[in-house]
């Protein structure tokens, strides 16, 4: 049983944090709140991927200066599979990436509609196009002079 | 691999993660969500993914949390109670979020088990990274090895992220209509004019700062050998200014690292980078076949070479995820303006 | 000998988390927590890593000593940071205009 | 020894648990400040354990370190946050459906 | 110096260094910035031109980066279908990017810099996905262009932002889903090199896990390209943004999607496991349906060309899934050609509508107004594409559209030939209901001189013209040619066995 | 001279963090220590007399024993606190302010940060030469500043004139 | 067999007028050059097409592929007889149309002239690209130009009626080709493996039972141009349009484009003999017979002259296909015939409204009393037309109703005879009011009859040229008799 758990264990759990994660993407009114479920849906990814790569009774994917160095063979079953590892760090700061530009649209539109409130928004967005309709101006701003 | 620690710390991530989604106030969230990747960091380590781990603590841990207190001190910590006409976005987010967990946890039932060294992923491509590290590239610290030579037409694309990311806050937040030479020269000029001037902070932070700065660049320059590299360094770098700006003022820094500067040497770094893969390309071999310059560095074989290669490669990234990472504060704390920050 | 003393600076440092982990919890506001939070965090780290640095003194090797020292390292900027950063939790919270819990009035409208 | 470190480990996971309770109830951000940064002080030992445990301690001082440092400069931030926005406590959760509201 | 063997590098490094390059040269000399983008492009299409060439007369090409075996490095292969597409997107990029100047300078002054910069980067991530051989490698690519995309569009007008935010909390997750996708083939198979995945996954058809795999990515790919159900970020996201960036974004986005899905399902999945391994083609077909049907119907319903224009796309990403998933060589060769083709057809009506904007100011269907007799030939060219759109010969549009029509009859699918023909119809509702705005009613930018009314609406500058009538008559070169293009390139990128 | 001094304190610190001592690891040291200098050799030294420095160190050294022994004694006395079934009717809490007769920086900071990690005490804010502090419970209020800014002032040379 | 010579002279024929669209366009300001372009390149046309006449009829057939777009399917034109036919007749009449176009924008005063003759050269490169397209992605390729290129011309007004007019216009036309025409296309692709007309059909053996049936009714309804019954309303709306494209609509390109397509579907797809197995024209027969009938006895009941000549045409159309469906070689010979006939014969009649439109601004039949007697030359070449179009002698039309009479015989059809004698009275009838009107009655407007008002010569002229047309080909028809049945012969071998 236990070992049943332990072999399944951090698969289920990122389901269950990716679950949270996309949950929040895609219910959530706030938008930091989406932003915030968008690191936690990433962060799952992260969890799986490292999960892929663990190895029991590997150390970490570092060679040690007592064997390795000087041309030993080096036990592959030593190591830990330092390719998930890599691949993380992509993922990482992809994820820093996509939140410095998240978090610059959040402020924008904050800027914009002073809400971060997705249904706020919504409605003053609907009162912006409903203003220009009746007015029947046509956005002026480019037309050449 | 420590089992033990591995269930603790994973049962108190959900938790973390779950509450960072319910708790009313975006700035408790956020400080929740930073204790939530702290304790990922720990996690990353338990399971010996170290370079990971460093990349978490600093990126994940440190800049992020930063990056959204400076978003909440810019908009506001208020989170609506009860939201009108959500009822449809939250049918979508449980369904889809069930659905997806249906898919995944079935999918889960064919996984090789958990650490098992015998799974594919441990013995198709890998065994050749960790053998063929020092015979190959002569680095003991084989994340580092495949980051930046196996696949390190990755990282050059990595880095180019946080470039982009870069361009898109300042794009984003920069202000338009300015018609001066430069999109740049927005740096309000004058004195340091912050009211509140707190003392400890300020001197322990003046202590602080170079030694820390050195230990970013001991980072970066011992990614060889134990964890961390540009990544981590470079954003240990960031980190220090922006340290500097909250316990200062944002002027401390944007004296230093000005919008320009800040552009200067992120695009230097990413020239760095892509400047030795081209000089390989240049030397008649592959593009980033570092093996190449062996013909141009004196005293170097073509294993050293790689190295080597490998090490400047990690200074154009620490470069530029150094100034985006200013840049990317500066912008957010200031709203695009510079004026004043947290 | 030493592993008996990193046992007993560990187990030492284990105690005074939990004191701390308890007073954080049990204090009334966070000024009285505070007090829980930073000192009993500076000392049982501290306690912690120096028993951790002791062990790594066990077969000594030049790595394995800097290895203690840089766990000194961290030491001494947990004693510069830690302070610091309960100054600073605590002074935002008065920032923040929140009066601290006293005896003298009712614990419920406090907080 | 080994052992002996995975459950001080443990324990050291449990206390981050009830640590965590005040990071996750508040009822003040103040309070969740104060916690996570408990929580980062003890992530600072248990790097240093499990680092202990895979016996490459050495690997992991520097991220102990940076994780020590980047700790502090989140709790410095989060709390230069209030120098900006004083007596907006009522925005908080904690606070927010008590009757009276707090005193200033 | 350079030797045609390194062209592959060449399409995405060209642009890629000339970015950073552009964005130092932006601090100093701002007006450097736009030549050297243009430069850069041209470079990468001379590339992309000269690898297809040597893909057509010597095969294919493999590209070893850092010189690495391929499972153990990252390769770039170059074969006869992303040869295509590598042509594509280049020429489309170049000539939005001639196209974009006088936009830019008007809708975003003060920031060209950045502009050229994030728009070469946007180019490079579209070439690095297109050539790359590395299913990880892919998705960084994939996000660079994606953020690149987030933030062009966000500093359009009106909701631009907040379409934006919905584009990247969307676009995020299906980027995510891919790479949790890639996250279970290197699970099950401890590989990441494409021609690699498809060595070993004939041993593992009957996996859940792989399934599990085929379906994220597959998700994770129709997110990015706006398939139906999950279209729903397109239409604000491409309406609102500036006009230099939906010229860019939306010929090339969806279709480059549609290229890795092609990929995916082909190079790495094997047709043997889609097509007769799992029973799934209907119901995509289905969507497919759905989506050139809801697109279709949804464009009817705007006021607003541009939007109109983005429903479409949503209508033309059906087309192509459906013609995948017709699983029969015609439908492939159509649903390939269509990805050509629709890429000039929309970057057409994009232009168009792009010189319109600029003249006009805005988007809605009062702008069009009598442009027939102010702006002729941007609006022949936008007749052209509306004609292509429509699908009437000899313009591109009708020859894709005639391929997915004989493929979905032989695959007996009538069901989608109706689609594709409902959706023919309703095409040319539209943009008659367009052309006769713009042919009947008063234009309304008038002034009263001494002389009579005097409209302030003209031709277009040059460089928007330009470009716009090169891609118009691309389209009827391409319909007259597109026969050649099937039989020297496409019929080898279908894959052997269909 | 701060420049010089930064870099000698920096290139230690560098040997103490870096483990390799190779030519080509200790080369980057001196430069990686001649950048930091020269980005922050202002904020280590910043306009003090500094031909004290040298035995002001001495002296803060010997100051530490004595503040390890302080915090052993508070934080004893916060866990016996928390820990205590009672604590409620223990503790008085209160903020109590005083000034200081300390003028640098440094000492100032030393003083505050060391009534921090002390016994019950700590230190909200400083402005300009008043400390304002909470603390656990009367004795401890009582007890402030006390015996501590005498120490600091001995180590930071300003005992009073 | 016939030999088969590759010749650039179709390409050239099919270009020439769209070639002439630059010129045109560039000497917008200069009417008078921008004319001479548009009768240049007719007369180059019509001298390209002729060139073709004596090949042809010396059993050629002259081919050029131009390009491969698909395999199997190119862009590829070949000149058969019946082809030839066609374009003979649209390349004559167009120079005709054009003399009369320019007479009447002038004399109205018209806007945008420039647009009106560079469509009017795309609409005529578009109907000689149909008449010589070598294969059925040719014929669709022209046929959808065609449909495009004459939008622009119907619209000419740009008013709220043209507007109304060009929208059914579209809707049917190009509703019906992308609709019906391409998927039957697309299907007899996927069956035969090509589209290449060949004078035996290419379907044979390939499809039988519902599917033909519906292919046939696919195509037929298809190419909306031909006005069958129930595709025919668009055809009354299009009379918006300035008399000169309805004189082109309704006389020769457009509505011939559509027969000839059918015709060359029925022939050069289906094939003769296929459908004559397989008893399949029946259906067709049925519906150009009731075409036939109920366009005429709509066109009863109109009073705008163009609205009744265009149900006229309608019904006259209906003709050809009846002819075509007839499947017997005289049958055929009649409905090619009747291509060229009615061509002439209509044509006249519009030029005549058109001319009348022109000197006296009225629209309506009711309106025209006494007309006759103020515009004599217009209104006997309108009789000379309405003679043509009913049948009778001497005119061209007797001819082609001869033929088409015999066909119904030699076919067996004797209710399809009753059903052309009977339209021939009806058409009788509705045209014979007019000339009542013109000639007999007396003006309702006093002096309205008394001057002498002829439209201007531009007009006059063509209109006279085509009737005598008309009449000349009755007496001698050999150019397009010959050609015909020519065309007859190759279809039934």
């Amino acid at each position: 049983m236990l070992e049943f758990i332990l072999a399944k264990y951090n698969y289920w759990i990122y389901i269950l944090i990716m679950m949270i994660g996309l949950y929040a993407m895609l219910a959530k009114n706030n938008l930091i709140k989406k932003i915030i479920g968008m690191g936690i849906f990433q962060t799952a990814i992260i969890i799986f991927y490292v999960s892929a790569g663990a190895k029991r009774g590997g150390t970490i994917p570092i060679i040690e200066h007592a064997h390795g160095a000087e041309g030993n063979a080096v036990d592959v079953l030593h190591y830990i599979n330092p390719l998930p590892h890599v691949l993380m760090l992509t993922a990482i700061v992809v994820s820093v990436g996509t939140l410095g530009v998240a978090l610059a649209l959040a402020l924008r539109i904050y800027g914009r509609y002073n809400s971060l409130e997705e249904d706020e928004i919504l409605d003053r967005i609907d009162q912006d196009e409903t203003a220009t309709e009746t007015t029947g101006a046509l956005p002026t701003t480019m037309i050449q002079s | 691999m420590i089992w033990q620690i591995d269930l603790l710390i994973l049962t108190l991530i959900v938790i973390c993660g779950f509450c960072t989604i319910v708790v009313k106030d975006l700035l408790g969230a956020a400080v929740i969500f930073g204790a939530y990747s702290f304790l990922m960091c720990l996690l990353w380590t338990e399971m010996g993914a170290v370079d990971v781990a460093f990349t978490e603590a600093s990126v994940g841990a440190g800049v992020s949390t930063v990056l959204f207190f400076a978003a909440v001190h810019r908009t506001t910590r208020h989170v609506k109670m009860k939201p009108s006409g959500r009822l449809m976005g939250k049918t979508i987010g449980l369904a889809a979020a069930g659905l997806m967990g249906c898919v995944l946890l079935y999918a889960t039932t064919d996984f090789p088990s958990w650490a098992d060294p015998n799974s594919p992923a441990s013995t198709h491509v890998s065994p050749r990274y960790i053998t063929g590290t020092i015979p190959d590239t002569s680095v003991p610290n084989m994340v580092t090895s495949v980051l930046a030579d196996y696949r390190g037409f990755d990282t050059m694309f990595e880095t180019a992220v946080i470039l982009t990311a870069g361009l898109a806050v300042l794009i984003i937040l920069g202000q338009t209509g300015n018609r001066s030479p430069l999109p740049i020269s927005r740096l309000p000029q004058g004195p340091i004019t912050q009211g509140y001037d707190d003392t400890i902070i300020r001197f322990i932070t003046r202590i602080m700062t170079p030694f820390l700065q050195l230990f970013a660049l001991y980072v970066i320059a011992h990614g060889h050998h134990s964890p961390g590299g540009g990544f981590q360094g470079g954003v240990i770098l960031g980190a220090t200014f922006i340290l500097m700006s909250i316990s200062y003022d944002l002027r401390m820094v944007t004296n230093r690292f000005n919008e320009r500067t800040n552009l200067l040497l992120a695009n230097t770094g990413l020239l760095i980078y892509s400047g030795i893969g081209a000089l390989c390309l240049i030397l008649g071999a592959n593009f980033l076949d570092y093996s190449a310059l062996a013909k141009i560095l004196p005293g170097t074989t073509t294993i050293t070479a790689r190295s080597e290669a490998m090490l400047g490669v990690e200074i154009g990234v620490a470069l530029a995820v150094m100034a985006i990472v200013i840049l990317i504060y500066n912008n957010l704390v200031s709203n695009g303006t510079y004026e004043n920050g947290l | 000998m030493l592993n008996s003393l990193t046992i007993v600076l560990t187990i030492s440092g284990l105690f005074f988390f939990f004191a701390t982990t308890m007073g954080i919890l049990r204090f009334p506001d966070f000024y009285t927590r505070m007090h829980a939070a930073g000192k009993g965090d500076t000392l049982s780290s501290t306690l912690m890593l120096l028993g951790l640095a002791i062990y790594h003194l066990n077969h000594f090797s030049m790595g394995d000593f800097l290895a203690s020292v840089k766990i000194m390292l961290i030491l001494v900027f947990i004693f510069l940071a830690s302070p610091t950063a309960t100054h600073a939790i605590i002074d935002a919270g008065y920032e923040s205009g929140v009066a601290p819990w006293t005896n003298d009035s009712s614990p419920e409208e406090q907080e | 020894m080994s052992d002996y470190f995975t459950w001080l480990g443990v324990v050291l996971c449990l206390l981050m648990l009830m640590a965590l309770y005040r990071t996750v109830i508040g009822p003040t951000i103040i309070d969740r400040i104060m916690g996570a940064n408990v929580i980062g002080t003890k992530t600072v030992v248990l790097l240093i354990i499990i680092g202990t445990i895979f016996g490459r301690v050495e690997m992991f001082v520097d991220i102990a370190l940076a994780y020590a440092m980047l700790n502090f400069i989140v709790t410095i931030a989060a709390s230069r946050y209030f120098t900006h926005h004083k007596n907006i406590l009522q925005e908080g959760y904690g606070l927010r459906h008590r009757p009276g509201g707090p005193k200033d | 110096m350079i030797n045609p063997e390194q062209y592959p590098i060449l399409i995405v490094i060209v642009p890629f260094l000339s970015a950073f390059f552009l964005s130092i040269t932006g601090c100093f000399k701002r007006s450097l910035c736009r030549p050297i983008a243009l430069l850069a492009l041209f470079g990468a299409a001379a590339a992309a031109v000269g690898s297809l060439h040597r893909v057509i007369t010597t095969g294919i090409i493999h590209y070893r980066l850092g010189g690495w075996p391929p499972p153990f490095g990252i390769e770039y292969v170059i074969d006869h279908l992303n040869g295509l597409v590598l042509v594509v997107i280049t020429l489309v990029a170049l000539l939005a990017a001639i196209f974009s100047g006088k936009s830019v300078e008007r809708e975003l002054p003060g920031k060209e810099p950045l502009f050229y910069a994030l728009f070469l980067l946007l180019v490079v991530g579209l070439l690095g996905m297109t050539i790359t051989g590395d299913a990880f490698n892919l998705y960084v690519l994939l996000e660079i262009s994606s953020l690149t995309a987030y933030a062009l569009i966000a500093i359009g007008q009106d909701r631009a932002i907040h379409a934006s935010f919905n584009y990247l909390i969307i676009g995020t997750i299906g980027a995510s889903f891919y790479l949790l996708g890639v996250g279970h083939l290197y699970i099950m198979t401890g590989s990441l090199n494409m021609a690699d995945l498809a060595s070993i996954l004939p041993q593992l058809y009957g996996s859940k896990a792989i399934l599990t795999a085929f379906l994220l990515i597959l998700i994770g790919v129709w997110t990015k390209m706006a398939f139906f159900p999950l279209h729903t970020w397109l239409p604000n996201s491409y309406t609102y943004a500036p006009t230099a960036t939906s010229c860019l974004v939306a010929p090339l986005m969806t279709k480059v999607a549609v290229y890795i899905m092609i990929r995916m399902m082909f190079s790495v999945f094997t047709p043997a496991y889609v097509f007769h391994h799992l029973a799934m083609a209907p119901v995509v077909i289905w969507m497919a349906i759905a989506a050139i049907v809801g697109g279709s119907l949804l464009a009817l319903s705007q006021r607003d060309f541009k939007k109109m224009l983005t429903y479409l796309i949503v209508a033309e990403v059906g087309y192509m899934v459906g013609g995948i998933w017709l699983a029969n060589r015609l439908g492939i060769t159509g649903a390939i050609l269509h990805i050509v083709n629709d890429a000039f057809m929309t970057l057409c009506l994009f232009l168009a509508a792009g010189t319109i904007i600029h003249r006009t100011g805005g988007h809605h269907f009062d702008n069009l107004k009598g442009l027939f007799h102010q702006m002729p030939l941007t609006m022949t060219a936008f007749t052209i594409g509306a004609l292509s759109m429509i699908g009437v010969p000899p313009t591109a549009g009708f020859f894709s559209k005639w391929y997915l029509i004989l493929g979905s009859i032989q695959a007996g699918r009538y069901e989608f030939v109706a689609a594709l023909l409902f959706s023919s119809l309703v095409n040319a509702v539209l943009f008659f209901r367009l052309l006769e705005i713009s042919y009947f009613e008063k234009p309304p930018h008038q002034e009263n001189t001494a002389h009579g009314p005097v409209s302030m609406v003209a031709e277009a500058p040059l460089t928007m013209l330009v470009p716009l009538l090169v891609s118009a008559i691309t389209l009827i070169v391409l319909g007259i040619y597109s026969g050649e293009l099937v039989t020297k390139i496409i019929q080898f990128a279908v894959p052997a066995g269909i | 001279m701060y420049f010089l001094a930064t870099f000698l304190i920096m290139f230690g610190f560098w040997i103490l963090l870096s483990g390799i001592f190779d030519f080509f690891h200790l080369s980057l040291g001196v430069l990686a220590s001649l950048l930091v200098a020269g980005l922050s050799s202002e904020h280590l030294f910043r306009n003090r007399d500094h031909s004290t420095r040298l035995v002001e160190a001495w002296r803060f050294l010997l100051y530490i024993p004595w503040v390890i022994k302080e915090i052993i004694l508070s934080t004893l006395h916060v866990a016996f606190l928390a820990l205590h079934p009672d604590m409620m009717k223990k503790i008085a809490p209160r903020v109590v302010t005083f000034k200081t007769k300390l003028h640098g920086t440094a000492a100032r900071v030393t003083l505050a940060n060391s009534i921090t990690l002390t016994p019950g005490t700590i230190t909200i804010r400083i402005t300009d030469d008043v400390y304002a502090v909470h603390a656990l419970s009367d004795k401890v209020a009582r007890a402030l500043p006390g015996e501590m800014e005498d120490r600091i002032a001995t180590i930071f040379g300003e005992t009073r004139k | 067999m016939t030999d088969t010579v590759t010749s650039i002279i179709p390409l050239l024929a099919v270009l020439v007028s769209l070639a002439a669209v630059v010129p045109i366009l560039l000497s917008r300001k200069r009417p008078n050059l921008r004319e001479g372009w548009t009768f240049a390149a007719g007369l180059t046309k019509l001298g390209l097409v002729y060139a073709m006449v004596g090949p042809v009829l010396s059993g050629k057939v002259l081919t050029y592929r131009l390009v491969e777009v698909m395999p199997g399917i190119s862009v590829a034109f070949r000149v058969d007889a019946m082809g030839l036919l066609f374009a003979l007749v649209a390349s004559i009449l167009w120079l005709a149309t054009t003399a009369y176009a320019i007479g009447y924008m002038r004399g109205l005063n018209e806007h945008s002239q420039t647009r009106f003759f560079s469509f009017f050269a795309v609409a005529l490169s578009a109907t000689i690209g149909v008449a010589f397209a070598a294969n059925l992605f040719t014929l669709y390729l022209f046929y959808e130009m065609l449909s495009l290129a004459t939008y622009p011309l119907v619209t000419h007004h740009q008013d709220q009626e043209a507007r109304m007019s060009g929208r059914k216009y579209l809707t049917y036309i190009l509703g019906t080709s992308i609709g019906l025409v391409l998927p039957a296309m697309i299907i007899t692709y996927h069956l035969t493996g090509t589209l290449e007309f060949s004078p035996g059909g290419i379907l044979a053996g390939h499809v039988s039972g519902p599917l033909l049936t519906m292919l046939i009714l696919m195509f037929v309804l298809g190419f909306a141009k031909a006005a069958i019954m129930p595709m025919h309303g668009w055809l009354p709306a299009a009379m918006v349009a300035p008399t000169p494209v309805s004189a082109l609509l309704h006389a020769v390109a457009v509505v011939k484009v559509g027969a000839f397509s059918i015709f060359r579907v029925m022939t050069g797809i289906f094939g003769t003999g296929f459908l004559l197995s397989q008893h399949q024209n029946q259906l067709i027969i049925i519906l150009a017979a009731v075409t036939v009938i109920t366009a005429s006895l709509i066109a009863l009941t109109q009073d705008g002259l163009k609205r009744r000549l265009a149900f006229s045409t309608i019904g006259q159309l209906s003709y050809i296909i009846l002819g075509a469906a007839l499947l017997s070689p005289k049958g055929m010979l009649g409905g090619l015939l009747h291509i060229a006939m009615h061509a002439f014969g209509k044509i006249t009649l519009f030029f005549c409204a058109g001319a009348i439109f022109v000197a006296t601004g009225k629209k309506n039949i009711s309106e025209m009393a006494g007309i006759g007697r103020r515009m004599p030359i217009t209104m006997i070449a309108f009789l000379i037309g309405a003679m043509s179009v009913i049948g009778l002698p001497p005119t061209g039309g007797f001819i082609s109703k001869w033929y088409l009479v015999l066909g119904t015989l030699e076919a067996d059809q004797p209710l399809m005879l009753a059903v052309l004698l009977g339209s021939s009275l009806l058409n009788a009838a509705y045209f014979m009011p007019v000339f009542y009107r013109a000639f007999f009655c007396p003006p309702e407007e006093s002096g309205f009859a008394d001057r002498f008002n002829e439209a201007p010569v531009w007009c006059v002229a063509p209109l006279v040229f085509s009737s005598l047309m008309s009449l000349g080909l009755f007496f001698y028809p050999q150019p397009f008799f010959n050609l015909a049945r020519l065309a007859v012969q190759a279809f039934t071998g």
